[in-house]
């Protein structure tokens, strides 16, 4: 490729000026916390299920979970607004540097924060420097755990396996994951959209967590259109991106109550 | 005519010294003379020329190598297959020197180490001339001479005080 | 570089086979000979080919949500929703998206069996040959009066079929139940809109164009009648309008889902919603100006307010509220309803709805309209049906028991006398697809299919104003040797001959569907329209479902509900014990989700609890009781007792506890019943454990529930009063949320 | 301890036993014939009581189940048989890792450093340290190997040629780690085996069956030519001053695993230095811990390591504290007083929560204690004392290491995510670990000698008594 990667990855204005290409908007206000965001990430994404021992103990494999806090004393109490936590997609992603066989690398053409499972060797340091703590690590093999399939003449089989989707990698044991913006998604849409040569129009697919939000709390798009959906929803006044501060340049826009 | 290799040892390194002395006067030069000692003396105590040794050298090649490699691993590798990390440059300085750095001294040492092997031939399992006395601190002179003077030579030697002097005969250590 | 570019021109061409193998998949007779092979074992560099969408209707609750299922190659991957259907609108639940689980759940039934009521599942096969006798034979050895329907809420068509079967022979209707229903207490809804209305049928609020919602209990973003269109109109209240927000308002003595999106969360103590729902009335009324209706004229607000725990000046602000708003809207619902003054508690509501003078009007109250091949709203039977259908049972007037869709040994409150019932009676043949409680507890087990494989239809009772009637086809092939129960039914009828073959004159179910949308043929006013039953049937199938493109209207004048006078009774609330019981559906979980491990895996909204049950209490009560977190305590009512993990809730009255619905199953698979073996290499992670039975997972509210009713013969299911024990052992529920940074734990001195 | 008993009796005779102080008491001015030496040295290796073997015995049994087999168990298993979860990814494999190139410093340090600043009480002991940098650096590679995912794949991590046309990411610390570790390995080593290569020859002029060809093939064929001494000497010296710059990087680069990170409590500057005087400090208790057990266990070693030895280190040990003191201080104070939220909440946690008695013993044993015994020559000089200092030390760096990493990752900036890490299959690793070490020490404290005679008999000849008036005074001459 021609193009001088030293200019197009570097720290400063270049970057800072991006606005990244896929993002995402949340919006806080109507998000009923009611999880079918979570199934629907499990399902499209081949998530495992780790059971109860692992779950409490902090090994869930939520590619997007949604967290809750407690503001006030009863009777004042108040639930915080419901915060879905996915993968910000970092235009300065803590995580990559850190990763000492490129396992999980930016990618220039989506501009999103990609997972490599196959180049993972399990060291574990991206998850550490994740801010966000939105990484999930396979501590076993959750998929061929014995006890889910069933003994058929011998040969043990799983029938849950017949949903896993096929257009997603299902993860051994010692690998690292995260959202993927769907990125399986993305490129089918490019694809369809190539082949008829054309551009990919805006809302024409979206993820899988955007499509099942019965509040359609979810905004998924290109952020570098300023006439799309998204980038029009996180322009409102109401729209904060987490820990900016640390200066990863999240792609992921909350929108506030009120 | 044939020569002998006679071996003198010495208890202490003072008369050791003055051997070598009078092997000088008796026309026996550095070339011939050999002393093995159980732990290392100076060659200024028994008046023997500065030895030489590559090692110094060796090291620094390795240190040279070494850097050179670092700089292809650091800036070389990257343009193979770039990948973009975290906004930082494909090549960046920093981590640069870090990994230079490491090379570096890691070649040198190598290099020192294996200089030490090529500089005194190790391994070595030939036949050597050697005595075990050497390593309880005895300093054992070599020196090689004309046979007929070899009786001269040895009479000079235990006059010295050497311990004893015999031929020196190559064994398996 | 050049590597993968040439990988990708290989793909391409691999692109051409996988499609035709796309197109072998589904429902067609060439499906049957598609193998089905997991993913997992799919060779590298394989090209997935093209998927194939097929639209159908959920099962998973009765609100009849249009999906549009991703099959690759004989398997269905991906549940999405139908953009078309307007109810979901192409959004789906959490429910829904698991759906998959169940079709591909280890633990189906897969083969009919003679199960003979043994504690574990039968293992041999039966022929369907012989099922088929069998359940022929049961027709004929008894008269029809001797032959008992129980079915669930899903699917309809079942329900009309073997509604027809039975008037054709002169047999008593199927009575349909099931937990959601009974906790949505349906009844009390449509009773209390024929009383103040003068119309039956399930009233639709229409959050979406309103602006200020003030919600009695009503759970409607959870479980209630039709989740996903609630959620869809409370986003639309909120942020529909760019002008104003819209603020929702919830009376509820704990904290609900529901609650927490609330902008005023006020806890009440239970069954006293009624009377606020009155005082308020009075007070906006008041500060309308003119006359106070008759509805609201009897209360006295400072009564209310002493009773109910919410101070006067709340009232009166809330009050304000409702009479500055446009378009005010008051809805009743969950635990409001549940109590033995449920009814007037929803009439009162209604009276407000009344007040505000919103009835037909947008942002306000619709009579849900039917169903386009549904002559009246069929609801689902109430508590009391439920209890006197068991008294036929038990006075062994019953010979022959058929059980689908619902499994009453788990869901069913005890005192209702469910397993006596069953005792008596000589045949029961259940057409689970799992092994549940009842179906374990049954003579045969002639398992139906899972709803993505099976045909069928099922009425959207509320959630749209829009008439809909949501189609459902198979989206792959059966993955086991189960039989459709129409079709079991259908046969068996034609075996049994005579009045029973008259009486199901059909080929198969199909058939009988068709049969069944063919008076839509030619209706002009409806998503589609076809000139003959084979077109018909293929759109109805491809679009899955047809809906009328009218809105629904509610012709109900304002008027008459004000001029009746509502009195709300004390509630009256069974047992001794000093705290009140709130069960509620699990959000997640629903009546039968338990077996479905994405499901199980979902932490609770609420308290992010996984895999288990717990009962929420206030910290203060708790603390009062001494017991802690993860503290297993005995929950004592007049009815029975359970055992079960307590939760310090910040957020519910200090002298309620509240217990999810779902848990607790002894049968019904591995993800329902016993835990995931984990590793116990060292024990050293208590985290998980199991309490009481080491094959039951939680706790069953119902367990505790007694057989009170309201006067709509819905159950009272929050009106009971429980004594708690502690028991001194520990069970440690496994939470997403961290207890140290959300409840500050090992941080003494920041709380 | 005589002398430490009149000087307790009276400041007077106190004052006599410290005007009459005997020059003998030290190793360089009681010299012995080299081949006495060499004698002792042969003999200590050679004697083995029953307690000996029986020791190996269950060393060997430790390293079989807990090491080696209890690994197997979690590499076929997954890690899911350890503790790690989110958020503390990193658990106790990292902590012995950080531990263990701990201990290896001190090694290098004193056979480097005392060597080069010509410290000649070093002499006795510079090989017994030197083998704990070797065995040390040993198991921390272990440790990385087992904290990682996928084990069988760490291959990738290394910068060679390969199918994927891929190599390393050089941006990553752990890339770092990895070269720096492997270079101290290699260059420690082979400063172990420089020194040592006399020392064989000596052996092999002295032993007979496997031992006498075991030694010859170590030797390479040492007789001790004025070349062959050349050579080793400019070799060693080169390494004495390259070894020392290596010994900081690699400490350093580990604590940058941490402080490169974007975390609370991690990311600090000082972080470097404070590391490297953390694995000095608890080096410096190992090498007491060693030198005891040596010179209680080992024939004839209270010949070469004398009460002076560890007055000496007693007195390294105490300035080490010191300055470990003020980078602790110094790293403290800076996060304390920043008054971050999220590090507000770490030091909270640390100080008040459940693991806030690790965080106490840890200031204790390594801030608190050590300066306030190590001032007084009477414990620096009474071993037991020492080593059970040392141990102190090492215990309370073990939870400094165990706190920076599983305890600190519980806190993060998404408090919903906050949980308390618990070890499991890692104690036994852990123990494995450990056991290995031993193993490893007492076979080879059998097999080479521990005293590097040479250097001592050098030292000696180098050290004189010289009269002036009626003092006999030590003088010490150069050899080069």
């Amino acid at each position: 490729m021609t193009v001088d990667l030293n200019l197009v990855g570097a720290k400063g204005a270049i970057a800072e000026a991006a606005e990244g290409k896929w993002g995402m908007t949340i919006d806080q206000d109507i998000c009923t916390g009611c999880q079918a965001c979570v199934a629907a990430c499990a399902m499209e994404n081949n998530v495992a299920f780790v059971g109860e021992e692992d779950a409490g103990y902090g090994r869930t494999q939520h590619w997007i979970r949604i967290e809750r806090f407690w503001d006030g004393e009863y009777p004042h109490v108040k639930a915080t607004p419901f915060q879905p936590m996915l993968c910000q997609q970092c235009g300065h992603a803590p995580c990559e540097p850190v990763c000492p066989v490129f396992a999980t690398p930016h990618s220039p053409a989506e501009d999103l924060n990609l997972q490599v499972y196959n180049r993972c060797v399990g060291t574990r340091y991206c998850a550490n420097n994740c801010p966000f703590q939105v990484r999930s690590f396979n501590w076993r093999d959750y998929h061929i755990i014995p006890e889910l399939g069933n003994m058929v003449n011998g040969t043990l089989v799983f029938p849950l396996h017949n949903q896993l989707n096929p257009d997603v990698t299902v993860r051994r044991r010692g690998v690292m994951e995260k959202c993927t913006f769907c990125i399986q998604r993305i490129h089918h849409a490019q694809d369809t959209a190539k082949s008829e040569g054309r551009e990919v129009e805006d809302g024409e697919f979206t993820t899988a967590c955007a499509q099942a939000c019965p509040a359609s709390a979810i905004t998924f798009g290109r952020v570098d259109h300023p006439e799309s959906l998204v980038s029009q929803m996180a322009h409102q006044e109401r729209g904060v991106k987490h820990l900016e501060e640390l200066n990863t340049l999240p792609r992921v826009t909350y929108l506030k109550e009120g | 005519m044939s020569e002998a290799t006679l071996l003198a040892i010495f208890e202490d390194l003072d008369p050791a010294a003055n051997a070598i002395d009078t092997l000088h006067e008796m026309g026996v030069g550095d070339e011939n003379i050999n002393v093995i000692s159980g732990v290392p003396v100076a060659h200024k105590i028994l008046g023997r020329p500065h030895p030489w040794t590559n090692v110094s050298k060796l090291s620094m090649g390795g240190a040279v190598a070494g850097f050179a490699f670092g700089i292809f691993l650091n800036f070389g590798t990257p343009h193979l297959y770039g990948i973009q990390v975290g906004g930082q440059y494909v090549t960046p300085i920093p981590p640069g020197a870090i990994v230079t750095f490491e090379m570096t001294m890691l070649f040198a040492l190598l290099a020192t180490f294996l200089g030490v092997f090529l500089d005194s031939y190790f391994p070595n399992y030939r036949p050597l001339e050697y005595v075990d006395e050497v390593s309880d601190g005895k300093i054992a002179v070599f020196f090689r001479v004309a046979e007929d003077d070899a009786k001269k030579f040895t009479d000079a030697m235990n006059t010295l005080g050497a311990e004893s002097v015999k031929p020196a005969e190559a064994r398996q250590l | 570089m050049s590597q993968k570019i040439s990988r990708r021109n290989f793909l391409k061409l691999a692109t051409a086979g996988a499609a035709t193998t796309a197109v072998l998949t589904g429902c067609g007779p060439a499906s049957r000979y598609v193998t089905r092979e997991p993913y997992t074992k799919m060779p590298e560099y394989t090209y997935n080919g093209l998927s194939t969408y097929y639209a159908t209707t959920c099962r998973e609750c009765a609100a009849g949500c249009g999906l549009i299922v991703r099959t690759m190659q004989g398997r269905a991957i991906k549940v999405e929703g139908n953009p078309a259907n307007p109810i979901n609108l192409g959004k789906t639940c959490a429910r829904g998206q698991a759906t998959l689980h169940g079709l591909y759940n280890p633990d189906r039934v897969e083969f009919p069996i003679k199960q003979g009521r043994s504690a574990a599942l039968g293992t041999t096969a039966m022929k369907w040959e012989e099922a088929f006798q069998i359940v022929a034979d049961a027709m004929n050895n008894a008269n029809a009066s001797e032959i008992a329907f129980l079915l669930g809420t899903a699917s309809d068509h079942l329900f009309d079929l073997i509604t027809d079967f039975t008037t054709a022979i002169g047999a008593p209707a199927p009575v349909r139940f099931g937990a959601l229903s009974m906790f949505e207490s349906r009844a009390t809804l449509s009773q209390a809109a024929e009383n103040l209305l003068g119309e039956a049928g399930l009233p639709f609020f229409d959050l979406a164009n309103s602006d200020l919602v003030v919600s009695f209990g009503s759970n409607f973003l959870e479980t209630w009648l039709s989740p996903v269109a609630y959620t869809r109109g409370f986003a639309k209240m909120r942020r529909g309008n760019t002008q104003k927000r819209g603020y929702l308002i919830q009376f509820e003595s704990q904290m609900s889902q529901t609650a927490a999106k609330a902008d005023e969360w006020i806890p009440v103590l239970p069954g006293t919603e009624g009377l606020i729902a009155l005082a308020l009335g009075r007070l906006v009324a008041e500060a309308k100006g003119g006359s106070t209706p008759r509805a609201f004229a009897s209360v006295n607000v400072e009564e209310v307010s002493a009773k109910s725990g919410v101070s006067l000046e709340q009232l009166e602000h809330i009050a304000g509220l409702i009479a500055q708003a446009q378009a005010p809207l008051a809805v009743p619902g969950g635990q409001a309803l549940g109590q033995s003054n449920g009814l007037s508690t929803a009439e009162a509501v209604l009276a407000l709805n009344a007040l505000a003078d919103n009835y037909g009007k947008p942002g306000g109250v619709f009579i849900s309209p039917l169903s386009p091949n549904e002559d009246a709203y069929h609801r689902p039977a109430s508590a009391k049906e439920m209890a006197d259908f068991i008294a036929t049972l038990k006075n062994g007037s019953v010979k022959t028991l058929f059980i689908h869709g619902v499994n009453p040994l788990f869901e069913i409150p005890k005192p209702l006398g469910f397993v006596e019932a069953l005792a008596s009676v000589p045949t029961v043949i259940s057409f689970a697809t799992f092994p549940d409680e009842t179906a374990l507890a049954s003579d045969y087990i002639f398992p139906d299919h899972q709803g993505l494989e099976a045909w069928g239809y099922q009425r959207s009772a509320t959630g749209a104003m829009h008439s809909v009637l949501s189609g459902a086809q198979p989206v792959v092939s059966p993955m086991h040797d189960t039989r459709s129960t129409a079709d079991v039914l259908i046969e068996a009828a034609r075996l049994a001959g005579g009045k029973f073959a008259e009486a199901l004159p059909f080929t198969d179910e199909v058939a009988f569907i068709r049969s069944k949308i063919a008076n839509l043929i030619g209706r002009a006013d409806g998503s589609f329209a076809a000139p003959e039953i084979n077109t018909f049937a293929s759109y109805f199938q491809q679009s899955g479902g047809w809906w009328s493109a009218a809105g629904a209207s509610a012709s109900s004048s304002a008027a008459s509900a004000l001029g009746k006078t509502i009195v709300i009774d004390e509630a009256a609330f069974a047992g001794d014990g000093e705290f009140f019981f709130i069960p509620f559906i699990s959000p997640t979980l629903g009546e039968a989700g338990a077996n479905k491990p994405w499901l199980q895996e979902l932490p609770d909204p609420m308290t992010t609890v996984m895999w288990n049950s717990w009962v929420a209490m206030n910290p203060e009560t708790a603390h009062h009781l001494g017991v802690e977190n993860d503290d297993v305590v005995k929950i004592i009512s007049e009815a029975g007792e359970v055992e079960v993990a307590v939760y310090e809730y910040p957020a519910i009255h200090p002298e309620v506890v509240a217990m999810p619905f779902g848990q607790g199953h002894t049968a019904y698979g591995r993800f329902a019943t016993a835990k995931l073996p984990q590793d116990r290499f060292l024990g050293l992670v208590p985290h998980g454990g199991l309490i009481g039975d080491a094959f039951q997972r939680g706790a069953n509210p119902a367990d505790v529930l007694g057989a009170h009713f309201n006067k709509a013969g819905d159950l009272a299911f929050a009106g009971m009063k429980v004594k708690i024990e502690k028991t001194g052992r520990k069970q440690y529920l496994s939470r997403l949320e961290s207890r140290i940074g959300v409840y500050g734990e090992g941080f003494p001195e920041e709380k | 301890m005589t002398a430490s008993s009149k000087y307790l009796s009276g400041a007077h005779e106190a004052h006599d036993a410290h005007h009459e102080e005997d020059p003998k008491q030290y190793l360089m001015y009681d010299p012995k014939p080299r081949g006495e030496m060499n004698a002792m040295v042969m003999e200590s290796m050679h004697t083995t009581s029953w307690k000996f073997w029986v020791v190996l015995g269950v060393l060997s049994f430790l390293v079989v189940t807990c090491f080696f087999f209890a690994w197997g168990y979690m590499i076929d298993e997954g890690l899911y048989v350890g503790g790690v979860m989110r958020p503390a990814y990193w658990g106790v494999f990292l902590v012995n890792t950080v531990f263990w190139i701990g201990i290896s410093h001190a090694g290098t340090f004193i056979s480097a450093i005392l060597r080069v600043f010509k410290a000649e009480f070093r002499r006795p002991f510079t090989r017994a340290a030197e083998l704990m940098t070797t065995f040390g650096l040993i198991q921390a590679g272990a440790s990385i190997f087992m904290h990682m995912g996928r084990v069988w794949l760490s291959y990738w991590m290394f910068p060679i040629p390969n199918a994927r046309q891929l190599w390393p990411n050089f941006h990553s610390p752990l890339m770092w780690d990895l070269l720096a570790i492997s270079t101290y390995v290699l260059g420690s080593t082979m400063y172990l085996f420089l020194p040592l290569i006399p020392d064989l020859a000596m052996a092999r002029d002295r032993s007979t069956g496997w031992r006498k060809t075991f030694y010859k093939i170590l030797a390479l064929g040492f007789r001790g030519t004025e070349g062959e001494w050349r050579h080793l000497t400019v070799a060693m010296n080169f390494f004495a001053f390259a070894i020392i710059p290596v010994m900081f990087s690699v400490h350093t680069i580990v604590s940058w695993d941490f402080a490169m990170a974007m975390r609370p409590g991690w990311s600090s500057s000082v972080f470097g230095p404070y590391f490297v005087l953390g694995a000095l400090h608890s080096g410096m208790g190992a090498v007491a811990m060693v030198l005891f057990v040596m010179r209680a266990t080992m024939k004839h070693m209270d010949y070469f390591i004398r009460k002076e030895h560890f007055d000496a280190l007693g007195k390294l040990m105490l300035m080490v504290t010191f300055a470990y003191t003020y980078f602790f201080f110094n790293d403290y104070i800076v996060q304390w007083y920043g008054g971050d939220k999220a590090t507000d909440n770490l030091l909270h946690w640390l100080e008040e929560g459940p693991m806030a008695w690790m965080f106490l013993q840890f200031v204790f044993f390594n801030i608190v204690i050590p300066p306030l015994l190590l001032w007084s020559k009477k414990v620096r000089e009474t071993p037991w004392l020492l080593a059970l200092i040392g141990l102190m030390i090492n215990v309370g760096m073990y939870w400094e290491r165990y706190l920076i990493i599983p305890v600190m990752l519980t806190i993060n900036r998404m408090p919903f995510t906050w949980k308390l890490f618990q070890p499991r299959l890692e104690i036994f690793l852990t123990i494995g670990t450990f056991s290995m070490f031993l193993l490893f020490y007492m076979i080879v404290s059998r097999l080479i000698p521990l005293i590097p005679v040479w250097e001592v008999q050098e030292g000696q000849m180098t050290h004189s008594l010289r009269k002036v008036g009626k003092a006999k005074l030590p003088t010490i001459s150069e050899f080069e």
